[in-house]
């Protein structure tokens, strides 16, 4: 692990005792990775405004349904930050039509990562300088994750059908000719 | 003599079939692979008379890559209609022609023979740059007989 | 034949209108059939360019809504009508003597402007940003490249009317029968810097690279021909096509009109046609990139200008 | 001066993929930019979700073809980490030789495009008659020009034999010889350098602000490249050069790519001398347990970075990644501010935008 | 002007152009084209279906079989499906001459029928049991012997196998 990652592993333990956990993974390499799950948001800010002064950098934001079947409401954010190599990931939970703070006055590319978990799951952003849609067309309706994701292990892909339907009839025509 | 002159012209004219591609949201691997045709020594359209152009207007066939997403289905439509007839339309990899692998997300609109009319298709994933000189072979053939 | 109808057919067989497009067509083929070989390429068939407008003349012509529909519609023909116009008043040596009315160096240079200003107006007609762009690059170009070009003409002018005890020679035909007498002015050293200025502005006035900034296509998309399709687009490839002719015959008639009479003398013209477009056209814009317009505008008015001026204060000077 | 906002894209003949500027410019100035994204857009990531991991492999390689190779090749690490699969050694090496083609071909796509971006089409074609070798290389030894198809999950589909392996060495000579030729053009051709040098500039320090990676970074001096600093594959075993520009220009982020292309033909001359024998994959198709792992590599453009959660069953719960254009996008109204607008399409198409992969 | 010379070596050594399309193209043997389907090598085990990435494969029911159809303007050309046959029945070949006009659009598919066989057994309709796999379930064994095996069910196989018949 280098430097860096131990600089930012105690950032997250001088974070109230009970709000955050904190484990770490070596690859066959010497790569770590970390895994940091806060439990209340609002520790997000400060850790970023830590982590942006190491420097640490803002690598991805992955958003996801607290889960799959979505039996359970609510969100997760995982913020993944480079550490000179090493990663750690801030993993944050979000309740159903909460919102998250942005990360942009610390890191200027949380931009467009943010847009993006907008749009992909309705989750708003505290203080974000551009909440507009970033790559879905305003012609498919908010949070497109949430709303297809679950119907779509329900539901049979309607253009595949169509098209097989069409392939098979002409073999069937082929065939009496 | 003045019989004979107009499939004369035709026969000329259809020496001169002027490119324009349209990208239709896909990967860029067709998109290259036909930057890759259009222009370099190896293969060498303007053989065939051939010449790629930058404006829509100037094109007789177009050859469209991608799946037609759903933001970019209306743009490529308005291109479709300022190219002058008549015209020839080339699906270049499986994408345009039936979705390929993006066939059932929410984000596609195609395949893209619902939406203008295809005249040739060339498969592949990305098609090598051969097989896309066939597929503008044979789209120069069927643009001849619209002259 | 009657009197007046020699003029007439000058303009629209020989050597202008019918004779000039063919030529400029050919010379067309020519340029990118070597091009293609420059660049290991087999290259389109000779008469490429001729295919390219009989399609073009039958395809559809489609105005934009954005547009003024009679100037977008007249100036590729104001455009053409001008450089067929100019293609007759190009002497050839032996073959073709324009009829003095038709106009002297002077004239063909103002009307070698109008293409430019053709294309000024149809890109401003046609109501696209590109064709706005276009329109001011152009304006640009020009501006950068008429004072050297002047110059260099000047400078034959001169020449050519010191050795005849006059302060001048606007006649394009006095300068050829100079030149059939004394020799050709490409062996004056006193003229190299004048005919370096006008190879600079060959490329410069035909649009090609490494100054096609007006109609660059990756960065304005053809500019002010973007908007124009089929027969419209036609009329500004003919005019592009007799615009070569005019200019390398230009050249031709300013630094080399020697030739033999008859159908020797046009063979030799077109020859040299071909000669001076691939040296000052297909092989300077295989061999570089293209120039920003502020760059083009600052080496015009820096290589060239100088050039001219030093060619017409050496032509001064020995006279 | 007249002001005016020209629109660029999305479907522009300079540019290979649809992106949309909105662009103000004064005179042939531009004062500012927008960008309008989502016309590649096609929803990969929630395609992922639907399809089981093997099906994903080919999915993930579609979502762009220029680091078509470096998409799977991430997913696997990440899949291997999971289900804490070990790698037979031949399979890492083979994995980097893979990977280091595709940069070559990628590299010197965009070099070639630079030069067709300011008119110098003869140069354009004489690179992309380079990257044909590289083309007819991939053809022979994968099948395809483009999708490589070289991975699969704990190993990889391909070997090299001895043939093979003389093969790709001899393609690789071609390859250098020409490539030295082609940087001694781009170092030094005048009406290269006038259209490159002081265009596009991006400061270190907005590289770093903005969180750039890849080539765009390290031409402006930032020394990070993922195969040295997080060493994944045979790359711990490997001697990989940092290659770094300094004026953060049009013309040193191309001379990084081309020097990274000779860098690339370094790395594969390695690992055909050191690769061990052997496997080239784990026995059988394996089950992938639940769990979330992290998975990184140096693509052509920068870093690729890919986060997934798996819940057991053979589909995946969530997967995420974030391409380096993603993150480079962002230069562009910084290099973008004060260009002239015939060097719009020059400075977008030198950050070697991948708008396929920036959208998915 | 200093890429003079590379114009002229250009120049003297002549155009790098392909014949194609007016000779047969270079083609490497490996290139991964379109996919055949050997029917022979069937088992109608249905994994190619199942996990192939572009939806481009289906089994049609057929009175005394099932239909392979491969549709190729849906094919992605990944070769997935050849590495995870067993049997070896789905090769992907070095053909890429698939360009076509629109109406043939859906005419453009491998198609076979593989029928079901009965078992030599029991007599009750079975799976076939192509020999590639076979041979891979029972290395070493004669070709009569393997004959007799792939003409039987896997039930009367594994009886037969209890019973210690062979292998």
């Amino acid at each position: 692990m280098k430097d860096i990652a131990a600089a930012a592993g105690s950032l997250v333990a001088g974070l109230a005792a009970g709000r955050a956990t904190l484990v770490w993974r070596t690859d066959g390499k010497g790569v770590a990775t970390g895994w940091c799950v806060l439990t209340d948001p609002a520790d997000l800010a400060p850790l970023a405004e830590g982590l942006a002064a190491l420097p640490a950098r803002l690598s991805a934001i992955t958003a996801f349904g607290a889960d799959k079947a979505k039996k359970t409401p609510g969100f997760r954010v995982a913020y993944h930050f480079d550490l000179d190599g090493d990663t750690l990931t801030v993993t944050v939970p979000v309740p159903e039509g909460g919102s998250v703070a942005s990360l942009t006055p610390w890191f200027a590319n949380a931009d467009w990562p943010e847009r993006e978990m907008a749009e992909l799951y309705a989750i708003a952003i505290d203080g974000h300088p551009d909440p507009r849609r970033l790559f879905v067309d305003e012609q498919l309706g908010a949070a497109v994750f949430d709303q297809y994701i679950p119907f779509s292990a329900m539901v049979n892909a309607a253009t595949t059908k169509g098209l097989w339907e069409q392939v098979i009839a002409r073999g069937k025509e082929r065939a009496k000719e | 003599m003045t019989l004979s002159l107009g499939p004369l012209l035709s026969r000329l004219s259809a020496r001169s079939p002027w490119l324009y591609r349209i990208n239709a949201g896909s990967c860029n691997g067709c998109d290259v692979e036909l930057a890759t045709t259009a222009i370099i020594p190896r293969y060498d359209v303007e053989r065939l008379g051939c010449q790629y152009c930058g404006s829509p207007k100037h094109a007789d066939i177009v050859l469209i890559t991608g799946p037609l997403t759903v933001r970019v289905k209306d743009k490529v439509l308005r291109l479709y209609e300022e190219i002058p007839d008549p015209k020839v339309t080339v699906a270049v990899g499986v994408c345009p022609i039936s979705g390929g692998i993006f066939r059932d997300s929410y984000a596609v609109a195609g395949p893209l023979d619902t939406v203008i009319p295809v005249d040739v298709n060339v498969p592949g994933c990305p098609p090598r740059p051969q097989a896309i000189i066939e597929g503008i072979a044979k789209a120069i053939a069927l643009w001849r007989s619209r002259l | 034949m009657p009197e007046f109808l020699s003029p007439v057919l000058a303009v629209a067989v020989f050597p202008g209108g019918l004779f000039a497009l063919a030529l400029g067509l050919l010379l067309k083929g020519i340029d990118r059939r070597v091009a293609a070989r420059l660049q290991r390429r087999v290259g389109p068939p000779l008469l490429q360019p001729l295919f390219d407008l009989i399609k073009l003349a039958r395809k559809e012509t489609l105005v934009p809504e954005t547009a003024v529909t009679p100037v977008f519609r007249g100036a590729p023909v104001a455009g053409l009508a001008a450089m067929v116009l100019a293609a007759a008043m190009i002497p050839i040596a032996g073959v073709y003597r324009p009829d003095p009315a038709l106009g002297d160096l002077l004239v063909l240079f103002y009307l070698l402007a109008v293409p430019a200003v053709a294309l000024m107006l149809a890109g401003s007609a046609s109501g696209s940003p590109f064709g706005a762009i276009g329109f001011s690059r152009e304006m640009v170009m020009m501006i950068a490249y008429e004072a050297p070009v002047l110059l260099a003409l000047l400078a034959v002018a001169v020449r050519g009317g010191a050795a005849e005890g006059r302060p001048g020679c606007l006649s394009l035909s006095a300068i050829v029968d100079y030149q059939m007498r004394n020799g050709p002015l490409l062996l004056d050293p006193v003229l190299w810097p004048a005919l370096a200025a006008f190879l600079c502005f060959l490329p410069a006035n035909l649009g090609v690279l490494p100054f096609d900034i007006p109609e660059a296509e990756t960065e304005i998309l053809e500019g002010p021909l973007l908007e124009y399709s089929g027969p419209g687009l036609g009329l500004f490839k003919m005019m592009a096509a007799v615009k070569a002719v005019v200019v390398l015959g230009l050249a031709i008639t300013l630094f080399l009109p020697n030739g033999p009479a008859g159908a020797a003398g046009l063979a030799l013209f077109i020859v040299k046609c071909a000669l001076f477009m691939i040296a000052g056209v297909t092989v300077t814009r295989t061999a570089m990139g293209r120039m920003r317009i502020d760059q083009a505008f600052r080496f015009l008015l820096r290589w060239p200008l100088a050039f001219g001026v030093i060619g017409f204060a050496a032509v001064l000077v020995r006279w | 001066m007249s002001s005016y906002r020209i629109p660029v894209g999305p479907l522009h003949v300079a540019l290979e993929e649809p992106m949309y500027f909105k662009v103000d410019v004064s005179g042939e100035t531009v004062t500012a930019v927008e960008i309008v994204a989502g016309h590649a857009h096609r929803g990969i990531e929630y395609l992922v979700a639907k399809r089981n991991i093997h099906q994903n492999l080919v999915l993930t390689e579609r979502v762009c073809s220029l680091c078509s190779n470096s998409h799977p090749f991430t997913y696997c690490m990440a899949l291997e980490q999971i289900a804490g699969i070990v790698l037979p050694e031949r399979a890492e090496y083979l994995r980097v030789i893979a990977d280091e083609i595709k940069r070559i071909a990628s590299n010197l796509f965009n070099v070639a495009i630079t030069a067709h971006l300011v008119g110098f089409d003869t140069l354009f074609m004489q690179v992309m008659e380079l990257r044909e070798i590289m083309q007819d290389t991939k053809e022979s030894i994968f099948g395809n020009r483009m999708d490589l198809g070289a991975n699969r999950i704990g190993g990889v589909r391909y070997d090299l034999d001895a043939d093979g392996r003389d093969y790709l060495a001899a393609q690789l000579r071609h390859v250098a010889r020409e490539l030295l030729e082609i940087r001694k053009i781009y170092e030094g051709d005048a009406s290269f350098l006038r259209r490159t040098r002081g265009v596009g500039v991006l400061p270190a320090a907005d590289a770093a602000r903005l969180g750039l990676v890849g080539p765009v970074a390290r031409a402006s001096g930032i020394a990070a490249d993922v195969r040295i600093k997080a060493p994944y594959a045979a790359y711990d075993r490997l001697a990989v050069e940092m290659q770094t520009g300094e004026d953060g220009d049009v013309w040193s982020r191309t001379l990084v790519r081309l020097r990274e292309a000779g860098t690339a033909i370094a790395i594969i001359d390695q690992c055909l001398k050191d690769m061990p024998g052997g496997p080239v994959s784990i026995p059988s198709i394996p089950d992938i347990p639940a769990g979330e792992a992290i998975a990184k590599s140096e693509a052509p453009r920068g870093e690729l970075i890919y986060y997934l959660r798996t819940d057991g069953s053979d589909k995946p719960e969530r997967l995420k990644w974030r391409v380096p254009s993603f993150n480079n996008w962002s230069a562009l109204p910084v290099m973008l501010k004060g260009a002239r607008i015939a060097d719009i399409a020059l400075i977008v198409g030198s950050i070697d935008p991948c708008v396929s992969c920036t959208e998915r | 002007m200093w890429y003079l010379p590379v114009l002229i070596r250009n120049l003297l050594k002549g155009p790098a152009t392909e014949a194609f399309p007016f000779a047969e193209a270079w083609t490497p043997p490996r290139m991964r084209g379109r996919i055949a389907f050997d029917p022979g090598s069937c088992a109608l085990c249905r994994v190619c279906a199942r996990i192939c990435p572009a939806g481009a494969i289906q089994f049609e029911k057929r009175p005394d079989g099932l239909e392979f159809n491969l549709w190729h303007n849906s094919c992605v050309f990944c070769g997935l499906c050849t590495i995870y046959c067993e049997s070896e029945g789905l090769h992907a070949i070095p053909d890429w001459h698939l360009s076509h006009y629109q109406d043939e659009k859906f005419d453009l598919v491998e198609r076979a029928v593989v029928r079901f066989e009965k078992c030599s057994g029991c007599g009750k309709q079975k799976m076939p049991a192509p020999l590639p796999l076979m041979r891979k379930l029972y290395p070493g064994v004669d070709a009569k012997e393997m004959e007799r095996l792939r003409a039987l069910c896997p039930q009367c196989r594994k009886a037969g196998e209890q019973k210690g018949e062979t292998p």
